[in-house]
């Protein structure tokens, strides 16, 4: 059983840091403000969330587990309408100039 | 080289920058923000003393630890009353300069008469 | 493998630090500062400070980057001007040999402290009994150093004194902050509606935690405090004008209790702050709940500086 | 020794991440707009909250949760205030079409 845990906590961590790969290769490679945000808030929180479904087989509680979970839908909440309020920031700064 | 002994280095390096952006800076935010690097040194200088008198069961010593929580909340007051300060200078007289009235605000009254 | 990722966060972090101090723009250093502020989070958590990286996250990478990006968005009209009062090299150089050798003096004497170490952990957990509470930094802010804690909120209090005496003369009594003009259908109307429900009882579960477990007033009543300021600043409510007695009542409120049981234990327990046996528990959960909506609202009124607009009109 | 073993994995895993944000930090603080630097903050808000629950459950601290939901309800605050104080320098609150 714990081996079972320890396999699927290693294949999520993988995965989770393939997703936080592709949003520094996105921040490093995409050419304006906007595609920038795109890769920073979709990759980078796809890539927290397995890392926090990795974690759960190693949490020793079920509460510690649920607050795993509540803290990924807290930063789901709050990038994705930050990443809408930068955008629209970006495209004010850039009507002005 | 161990856990405490790579902070306190980097405890030491924060203070020497803090230092340097709080003389060579000549905005007023900026010489804030290298106030509080000054301070998260002294912080982090605390917390190595705390880590290293881990001691009873517990992870550090307590006190130092208790410190620094008051430690933090006042250092944030601080910089919000330096920050309105200059808020409040800058929508009163237009400037955030930390020069002599004479040379950059020429507009403001000068407390001295004019030379002779 | 800890000390590894040590190295990381000291480099990391010294690298931010360096970020701010020589980036021509002040908004650029106040952007490196947020980060900052995170990454000494994880500094505290490697040195096993929990209870310190909670107050970091909330404080320092909460409270205090808002702060300064507010600030720093102000006064973007005056930074060409005091750009051109960068200062020559003759004291660039100068500044470079004092900040090298403030930094080489404490380098020096944190290599070469005590070994072992001084400690006061073996008195705390000999004492810590007789608090009634399981988190040893709560034992030591709220009984063994209450006086610190006290003075502590008081300083807070005349901080916000501070900041009030800034304000205008006509503005006095009236509105702290800029007016909010929001349209309905903002998201960020939307993020005041959703979050603060949720991050209020997240600080209450954090300053319940704090008798047994890392937490405590400091950190719940911060994250109160941003959550009444992400209202605010949403424009679903506007902030209260500080001639308000129920504000007033509030601000005062921890201060005055702790000071009201403080003096009960000098009649009762022989020493002011003394709490008497048996009881250490109960009152040093009056003051902290007494404590709790006190600091939200000081720091709420650090944050949103001096009054700013008349009480009828503008 | 499954728990040791899993433990290098975890830190190792958080020393990757820190890279990669690092990377990031990089080359969003650069700019050129103020927007883009805006992003440190948001890059470190999901990064640093991966990084801070991998070394905290590397190391048995159960409370690190407690962390990172602070660090969840406030990472966003700061990115906030920009906003508004952008918007209000600018002073064209009107003109915000609501979508």
């Amino acid at each position: 059983m714990k081996t079972a845990a320890d396999v699927f906590t290693i294949v999520a961590m993988l995965g989770g840091l393939f997703f936080f790969v592709a949003g520094t290769l996105g921040l490093l490679r995409f050419p304006d403000t906007y595609t920038r945000l795109h890769a920073l808030t979709k990759a980078d929180n796809l890539g927290l969330g397995m890392v926090v479904v990795g974690l759960l087989p190693q949490a020793g509680h079920l509460v510690v587990a649920l607050k795993l979970i509540v803290v990924w839908l807290l930063v789901m909440l709050t990038s994705s309408d930050v990443s809408q309020l930068i955008a629209r920031a970006a495209r004010r700064q850039e009507k002005e100039s | 080289m161990n856990v405490p002994q790579l902070f306190g280095l980097t405890a030491a390096a924060l203070v020497g920058l803090g230092v340097y952006g709080l003389i060579v800076n000549p905005q007023p935010l900026r010489k804030v923000l290298a106030f509080n690097l000054t301070g998260n040194g002294v912080f982090l200088a605390c917390a190595v003393i705390a880590h290293r008198g881990a001691a009873a069961g517990m992870s550090g010593d307590p006190v130092p630890q208790a410190l620094l929580i008051t430690a933090i909340v006042v250092s944030f007051a601080a910089s919000a009353l330096a920050v309105g300060l200059m808020l409040r200078r800058f929508a009163q007289t237009g400037t955030n300069s930390l020069a002599a009235p004479d040379e950059a605000a020429p507009g403001e009254a000068c407390t001295h008469a004019e030379a002779p | 493998m800890i000390s590894a990722i040590s190295v990381g966060i000291g480099i990391l972090l010294l690298a931010l630090a360096l970020w701010t101090v020589v980036v021509r723009d002040t908004f650029a250093a106040v952007a490196g500062f947020i980060p900052y502020g995170l990454l000494l989070t994880l500094a505290w958590l490697v040195l096993r400070a929990v209870d310190v990286a909670l107050t970091e996250a909330a404080i320092g990478a909460g409270l205090t980057g808002a702060l300064l990006i507010r600030a720093a968005s102000r006064l973007h009209p005056a930074e060409a001007a005091a750009q051109a009062e960068a200062p020559g090299p003759a004291t660039r150089v100068a500044a470079g040999v004092a900040a090298t050798a403030v930094a080489a003096v404490i380098a020096v004497c944190l290599l070469r402290l005590p070994d072992p170490a001084p400690t006061l952990a073996p008195e705390v957990a000999r004492h810590i009994p007789a608090t009634g509470v399981g988190n040893p930094i709560t034992a030591v802010l709220l009984s063994f150093r209450a006086i610190d804690t006290l003075l502590e909120a008081i300083v807070l209090l005349f901080g916000v004194v501070g900041v009030w005496s800034l304000a205008p003369d006509r503005c006095w009594g009236g509105r702290p902050g800029l007016a909010q003009a929001v349209g309905p259908n903002d998201i960020l109307v939307y993020l005041a509606r959703v979050l603060p429900p949720i991050g209020v009882v997240i600080g209450i579960y954090i300053f319940w935690a704090g008798a047994d477990h890392p937490g405590g007033k400091f950190q719940g009543a911060t994250v109160i405090a941003a959550m009444w300021l992400l209202v605010m600043m949403s424009g679903l409510r506007d902030a209260p004008p500080v001639s308000r007695r129920w504000l007033r009542v509030v601000l005062v409120l921890g201060p005055a209790v702790f000071i009201a049981l403080g003096l009960l234990g000098a009649l009762t327990a022989g020493a002011f702050l003394a709490y008497p046996d048996g009881w250490a528990k109960l009152w040093i959960i009056v003051i902290e709940a007494a404590l709790l909506p006190s600091l939200a609202v000081t720091l709420v009124l650090l944050m949103v500086g001096p009054p700013q607009r008349p009480e009828v009109g503008p | 020794m499954a728990d040791v073993l899993i433990a290098d994995v975890l830190i190792a895993v958080c020393a990757l991440v820190l890279l990669m944000v690092a990377v990031g930090l990089l080359s969003v603080l650069r700019g050129p707009t103020r927007a883009d630097r805006m992003m440190a903050a948001q890059l470190f808000g999901t990064g640093g909250i991966a990084a801070l629950l991998l070394v905290g459950t590397a190391s048995g601290v159960d409370s690190v949760v407690d962390v990172a939901l602070t660090l969840a309800v406030l990472a966003a605050f700061a990115s906030v205030a920009f906003v508004k104080a952008d918007r209000q320098s600018e002073g064209d609150t009107a003109n915000e079409e609501g979508t």
